[in-house]
């Protein structure tokens, strides 16, 4: 075994462990030990994508002296190497993106336990992506729900801390039927690693035993993962945490902590049930419809809404909704729409949180918008990058939106029975989105000559105005150049089989 | 040529509004979404609260709960659907329940070759005589890394929420004064007889976690429990004699690094088929089974402090 | 109906009570018996996975005596699947009665509708 | 390769950098903008690229790809003869209307935001004229929207935001029904490449055409929305007045006949055979006459100048659409000869307007008494340019009139053939009620009118001549038909 396969599993020791390290650091060097590691497990997923593009096929990683059935194992394809390497892009430019601000939200004396809570947060993502086993991944899960709740209410205000207990009830719930659904689907295979339980799934589909008790598995498994990723009715706890946790906690959660368990939701189609099993299934047509449900009523609420980072939490349930309709379609290329939209959808989130708390800071700190009238002028790259990203989010070509506006349409197209309600929900709510983004575009461009507020420049704040050119740029990279993305989507489909 | 309505009712009619569709100046489509005026930006302090004031009268006007019907009708429905779904989710379960494969017996998917190997070769591969423990700790020992660090996460934020400023703390002080016993002479007696007992007992049970029932969690939660009788009979001011916040953090620190490497290392040899420098010991004997015996000091020194940290921070912010 | 809803009649309570523990959690407004009722939810999940292990006859699975043989024991995989369950529970339940205690301090009460009542006239 | 990219590239980065050096002032900021500079830069980078533009209309022969989005979907450049003929226009047009804006703009704020959009859609539009796929066209057109929104916004006082807003989201609406059907088009062709003559498959419009038919309805109505067609007009009479006249005029010479260019382009995607004689036909034509009849009624009792000309720019815009729904090639000239017609007239009017606005203020019908005396020369370029608007003979409003209703007896669909030209002569009638009364009443204030007050409002040549290019160029085209008939022809056979 070459040493690079080494690395999937360094990448999630090297976090966990620094998790535990921090604790006992000062701030500033939890600051640095946080940035170095994302930095590190980056790097390592680059690498590891680069030698799994070139040996083209994945590998199984033993975690202990067991095989298969009987010791954990982890699994590194194209797709989870990608995936690990994008989650650590994106994390690092919201902690970047969000460090100025961090002294003005959070305590001094807690800072090194939020670093702790990114670093746990990367390891149970890296591990989720990772993880070749059932229970593995539930006792991840729980990391990833605890620590994203530590996210949301390190800043201490009341809405944050409301916010998280209604995000604990909810991932609570989600978190127990994902748990109920392992143990019946333990009892019917006798498995928790996914290969195996495939192998065994696979027997009982063909058998016509334990068919029954399997699909319900099946089902609470995914009504556990979809209420974990705040799909439409069960989004309650979303705009509140979202819209006034720190930015980088925003950023993160909103870019990655959903999508982690979305991923996992992917695995568990591919990896344990089988994707053509899974789609006999009637369970996509619920998620189906509840996707097109939350595109709808998600872009409503935020069109309603008056406050600039709620507004981008609400397109949030909207864009979500998108990522569920794909895989509602029950075909490869809704699934490759799906998950080339989670990395759109990343990407552009943190793009919009971090440029909004950019603007707002020169708008007294208020995040209403009768407050951000002229902001753009006051701060012109946040401006510029708030821009950017609304094109992007409305699907204006040359940014990544688009794309995956365009695979949604396409893989709807070859859906028969799907394929008008989701065009007609896609254009909906792409125009439903460019009623609030683009209001909201002009409003920060409506210039107010009287405005009190300072302006801010790049010398002010270089750090950030770097975080956000990067951004825009991995916006733009993944508009313009996003076949080889999606090959490589495919490409790591095709390994999960 | 004379209208027979006046203007205003004239105004009303479908006709005029038809009228003014065609004519660009209003809009069925979009509605009124981005039609609506935005706001004028006004520096002024006056408009400033004139809006706030606004705000706050429907703020009231909406939360009015008991004067609000239709929340008070939406609450009720939610709660009547809930139930509804409580319902047809038990339905479903029980459903579900009665097809699975019958309890208790032998012939189960559950009983195949994965369980059979960890009964067979168990103290074999891992030398631990308590086989699930051996299971636990060495063939998915990566699950319990990450159990343990559940734990460690759940603590860190606790200590977000709960642990307080220098200032505070001094407040939260006086207040705790009030709950605390005041030297009450048979709960300080008992505790004298039975602390020692049961931390013992605690250790017993991690020491013995490969020989027999028991392990680092479960020893842990016993020895904190001591930990927390002692704190209650005497007070913040003798534990924090030998135990303060600075005391947890390393032992904890130490505690989950020695976890970490000591895992990272046996599954480094694991997968890239090396050989382990680790012995396994005689099965049986206290010093035996590899790194479960000090994996599971590691853990119940963990969870003893998390116990008693937990109740110290509920208690008053702090140790 | 299946045909084994008698014989598992363990998994039978264990699936209503996870029920309830699953509608108090959801429904409650008090914050408490919402945390109840989470730990009822788990437990039920812990008596599933109990009675998943048990085969009957058998003893635990810790050696006797030396005999490694498969009749002599119940599968020990769920026991260790409920210990780190076990944990995880304890660490959730400590986050959210420590959440609990936060949201009494600043605002005197537990019933979580009227917390968000509150927040919502704050307007911030 | 270079000539199209640099007339494309340069003015969007010329526009950049005056966004970017002449920016608006912070409100703590002091600095003053050089406006001499600010408009001897841009008259000089306008000149450019119509240099540009002129010399990539005249060598530029060959296609080439750009990038590629994704494995099927190149950013393809290809100029053919339709998107010459439009480049005419944009090149003619722009220009003219800038340096008009020079003097016009003199006393608004931000004028640096205006100028800078103004060469980013100069851009944009040679841009959409060289595009050689749908994908292409989309990108851009998308992007004209956007470049183009501030100019309709400038003065953002209340009713421009507004109405920039709803010029915007009409335009997004459209422009998103039309990439739904370009989806499906995707689907069903080879490839995206604009053809004349249909490139569906064979075989799927055997197997799903009637469901091509709403995908060509939809994309028809979507395109339509941007030129201004009957359920989706009424963006164009909100943004027109608020507009500055020069903005105004560009929009609507110039970029709602981006929206023919669209719907000329589908026509060849899904091929003229394939559509004609459906419902589609059909519904589209009537849909034209509606439009053309309701925007000269709407016009004809709208007593603000510059919301009259706007829906007589609904109205005339139809008539194109017309001249395309009716898919026959005497028609199809008379169409293209009116983008053009359309386009110098009704940019010479609107700075007309602007320039009386400018001098006068005055902005209703009724108050234009006597102006003709105070300002002769715009006066008469804009009786002459009427005119040309309503048909009478030397201008070139007659010669597409006459071929589209020509093109119209000719084409033997049943009803349409007659009602179409009966409307389009009742349409013309209305024009000339609603296009003469300002010239009449400007020249011929009545008796009671006071000549005593009358004063020299004459505004300076910045100002007068690009009127008198345009109106010249009216006049030029109604004279000489033949100089553009060629490139027609060529555009008809999709060369």
């Amino acid at each position: 075994m070459d040493f690079i396969c080494n690395f999937p599993f360094f990448s999630i020791l090297i976090s966990l462990f620094s998790g535990t390290i921090c604790s006992v650091l000062p701030a500033k060097a939890a600051k640095a030990v946080n940035r170095l590691v994302i930095a590190a497990v980056g790097l390592m997923s680059a690498v590891l994508l680069l030698y799994l593009l070139s040996t083209g096929e994945s590998f199984i990683y033993w975690m202990g002296h067991f095989p298969a059935p009987w010791g954990n194992e982890i699994r590194a394809g194209v797709l989870e190497a990608g995936m690990a390497l994008f989650f650590c892009v994106i994390m690092y430019l919201s902690m970047a993106g969000g460090a100025h601000k961090l002294p003005g939200e959070v305590v001094e004396s807690k800072h090194s336990l939020y670093y702790i809570l990114v670093n746990l947060l990367l390891s149970s993502l890296l591990a989720l992506v990772y993880t070749n086993d059932m229970f593995t991944a539930y006792v991840f899960v729980e990391i990833n729900t605890i620590s994203a709740c530590g996210l949301i209410m390190i800043r201490q205000v009341g809405r944050t801390i409301e916010a998280a207990v209604r995000y604990m009830i909810m991932s609570l719930l989600g978190s127990g039927l994902l748990l109920f659904g392992l143990c019946i689907m333990y009892d019917l295979t006798g498995h928790l690693l996914m290969s195996n339980i495939k192998e065994s799934v696979a027997l009982i589909m063909a058998n016509g035993e334990y068919q029954i008790p399997l699909i319900v598995a099946v089902a609470l498994m995914c009504i556990g993962l979809c209420i974990k990723s705040a799909l439409f009715p069960f989004h309650s706890w979303l705009p509140d945490a979202y819209g006034y946790s720190t930015v980088s906690s925003a950023a993160i959660l909103s870019s990655l902590v959903s999508k982690g368990y979305i991923f996992l939701l992917i695995k568990i189609i591919y990896r344990v049930i089988g994707f053509d099993i899974f789609n006999s299934t009637r369970i996509i047509d619920v998620l189906f419809v509840f996707g097109l449900m939350g595109m709808i009523f998600g872009s409503l609420s935020a069109i309603k809404e008056n406050d600039i980072r709620r507004m981008i939490a609400f397109s949030s349930v909207a864009q979500i909704g998108y990522i569920y309709m794909g895989f509602g379609m029950g075909t490869q290329a809704g699934m490759v729409a799906s998950i080339f939209h989670i990395l759109s959808h990343a990407a552009t989130k943190s793009l919009l949180f971090i440029a909004a708390i950019g603007l707002t800071d020169v708008s007294g700190g208020s995040r209403k918008f009768i407050d951000l009238t002229g902001a753009a002028y006051r701060n012109k790259w946040a401006g510029v990058a708030f821009t950017a990203g609304s094109l992007s989010m409305v699907g204006i070509p040359l940014f990544s939106g688009f794309i995956s506006k365009l695979l949604f349409a396409q893989a709807a197209v070859q859906v028969e029975g799907k394929m008008l309600a989701s065009l007609i929900v896609l254009g909906i709510s792409t125009v439903l989105n460019a009623v609030y983004f683009m209001k909201t575009v002009i409003r920060i461009y409506t210039s107010e000559q009287d405005a009190p507020y300072r302006s801010i420049t790049f010398r002010d704040r270089k750090g950030y105005t770097v975080v956000l050119v990067c951004s825009v740029l991995l916006n733009v990279i993944l508009g313009v150049s996003s076949q080889p993305v999606v090959d490589m989507i495919g490409q790591g489909l095709a390994m999960f089989a | 040529m004379s209208r027979k309505k006046s203007i205003e009712e004239y105004q009303k009619t479908s006709a005029f509004r038809f009228f003014r569709w065609l004519s660009g100046e209003e809009d069925p489509y979009i509605g009124n979404v981005e039609m609506c005026p935005q706001e004028e930006y006004q520096p002024d302090q006056e408009a400033a609260l004139r809006r706030e004031k606004e705000h706050d009268a429907i703020l009231d006007k909406v939360y009015d709960t008991t004067h609000n019907k239709s929340l008070y009708l939406f609450h009720r429905l939610y709660q009547a659907t809930s139930v509804l779904f409580c319902l047809f989710l038990i339905a479903l379960l029980l459903v579900t329940v009665s097809y699975l494969p019958a309890n208790g017996t032998v012939i189960r998917p559950v009983n195949n070759e994965v369980a059979e190997r960890y009964i067979e070769k168990g103290l074999e591969e891992t030398g631990a005589v308590n086989i699930v423990a051996g299971m636990i700790l060495d063939y998915r020992a990566f699950d319990t890394l990450g159990e343990s660090h559940v734990l460690f996460t759940a603590t860190i934020t606790v200590l977000i929420l709960l642990r307080l400023n220098k200032t505070e703390k001094d407040e939260a002080e006086v207040n705790d004064r009030r709950f605390e016993p005041k030297n009450d002479a048979i709960l300080q007696l008992v505790a004298t007889f039975l602390v020692p007992i049961i931390i013992i007992f605690g250790i017993y049970i991690i020491l013995n976690g490969h020989l027999g029932p028991g392990g680092g969690f479960s020893g842990g939660a016993v020895i904190g429990a001591g930990l927390v009788l002692y704190l209650n009979a005497f007070g913040f001011k003798k534990t924090e004699r030998f135990f303060t916040e600075k005391t947890y953090k390393w032992v904890c620190f130490f505690s989950l690094s020695f976890y970490c490497l000591a895992k990272s290392y046996s599954f480094y040899t694991g997968a890239n088929q090396l050989h382990s420098v680790i012995p396994k010991g005689t099965p049986g004997a206290i010093l035996s089974s590899g790194l479960i015996l000090p994996l599971n000091i590691a853990v119940g020194l963990v969870v003893a402090c998390t116990i008693y940290a937990f109740y110290a921070m509920f208690r008053k912010g702090g140790f | 109906m299946g045909p084994n809803l008698l014989a598992n009649y363990g998994e039978a309570v264990s699936a209503i009570l996870f029920c309830i523990g699953f509608t108090n959690l959801l429904l409650q407004t008090n914050l408490i018996k919402k945390i109840i009722g989470l730990n009822i939810m788990d437990s039920a999940i812990y008596l599933f996975l109990a009675e998943k292990g048990y085969i009957a006859g058998r003893a635990a699975p810790i050696v006797v005596d030396g005999v490694t043989s498969v009749e002599a024991y119940i599968n020990p995989i769920p026991s260790g699947l409920v210990l780190t369950g076990i944990v995880v529970s304890v660490s959730v339940t400590a986050l959210m009665l420590s959440l609990t205690i936060r949201l009494y301090l600043r605002y005197h009460t537990l019933d979580l509708d009227e917390i968000s009542m509150q927040l919502k006239r704050e307007g911030k | 390769m270079y000539l199209i990219l640099s007339s494309i590239f340069f003015p969007i980065l010329a526009g950049l950098f005056l966004l970017i050096r002449y920016r608006t002032p912070l409100p703590g900021e002091k600095r003053a903008i050089d406006r001499k500079a600010l408009t001897t830069l841009t008259g000089i980078f306008l000149l450019i690229t119509a240099a540009l533009v002129a010399a990539a209309l005249l060598h530029a022969k060959e296609s080439f790809t750009l990038f590629y989005l994704t494995k099927t979907l190149p950013i393809y450049f290809r100029i053919d003869s339709v998107g010459r003929l439009f480049s005419m226009l944009a090149v003619i047009v722009l220009p003219c209307a800038g340096f008009f804006s020079f003097e016009y703009m003199k006393h608004e704020e931000r004028e640096s935001r205006y100028y800078g959009f103004y060469l980013l859609a100069f851009g944009v539009l040679n841009a959409l004229c060289s595009a050689g796929n749908l994908i292409t066209f989309y990108l851009f057109f998308e992007l004209l929207t956007m470049t183009s929104m501030p100019l309709v916004l400038h003065s953002c006082s209340r009713e421009a935001v507004m109405a920039g807003l709803k010029y915007l989201f009409y335009s997004l609406c459209g422009a998103y029904a039309a990439l739904f059907g370009i989806y499906f088009l995707y689907q069903n062709c080879d490839s995206l490449a604009f053809t004349a003559d249909g490139a569906l498959r064979a075989s799927s419009i055997a197997e799903h055409g009637g469901f091509l038919l709403v995908t060509a309805f939809v994309m028809l109505l979507g395109f339509g929305v941007k030129a201004g067609m009957f359920p989706m007009h009424a963006w164009l009479p909100t943004a027109h007045p608020v507009a500055p006249a020069p903005a105004s005029a560009v929009l609507s010479a110039v970029i709602v006949k981006a929206g023919v260019l669209a719907i000329i382009r589908v026509l060849g995607m899904f091929g003229r055979d394939f559509l004609r004689g459906t419902w589609v036909q059909s519904v589209w034509i009537s849909l034209t006459l509606v439009t053309v009849f309701m925007g000269s009624l709407l016009a004809y009792r709208e007593p603000v100048l510059k919301k009259r000309l706007a829906y007589s720019t609904v109205s005339q815009l139809s008539y194109i659409l017309f001249g395309l729904a009716v898919m026959q090639e005497t028609a199809f000239t008379g169409a293209l000869c009116h983008v053009l017609a359309h386009g110098f007239i009704k940019s010479s009017l609107f700075l007309c307007a602007g320039a009386i606005i400018y001098k006068t203020g005055k902005t209703r019908v009724e108050e234009l008494r006597g102006i003709g005396k105070e300002m002769p020369l715009t006066m008469w370029c804009f009786t002459i340019a009427s005119l040309g608007l309503i048909g009478i003979p030397p201008t070139g409003g007659f010669v597409s009139k006459w071929y589209l209703a020509l093109g119209s007896l000719k084409s033997g669909m049943p009803v349409f053939d007659v009602l179409g030209p009966v409307i389009l002569l009742v349409s013309a009638l209305l024009t000339a009620g609603y296009l003469l009364p300002p010239v009449i009443h400007g020249f011929f204030p009545g008796a009671d009118y006071d000549y005593g007050r009358l004063q020299k409002k004459e505004p300076c040549r910045l100002m007068t001549v690009p009127i008198f290019i345009l109106t010249t160029a009216s006049v030029f085209i109604g004279l000489f038909p033949d100089c553009v008939s060629g490139i027609i022809a060529a555009a008809f056979t999709g060369r």
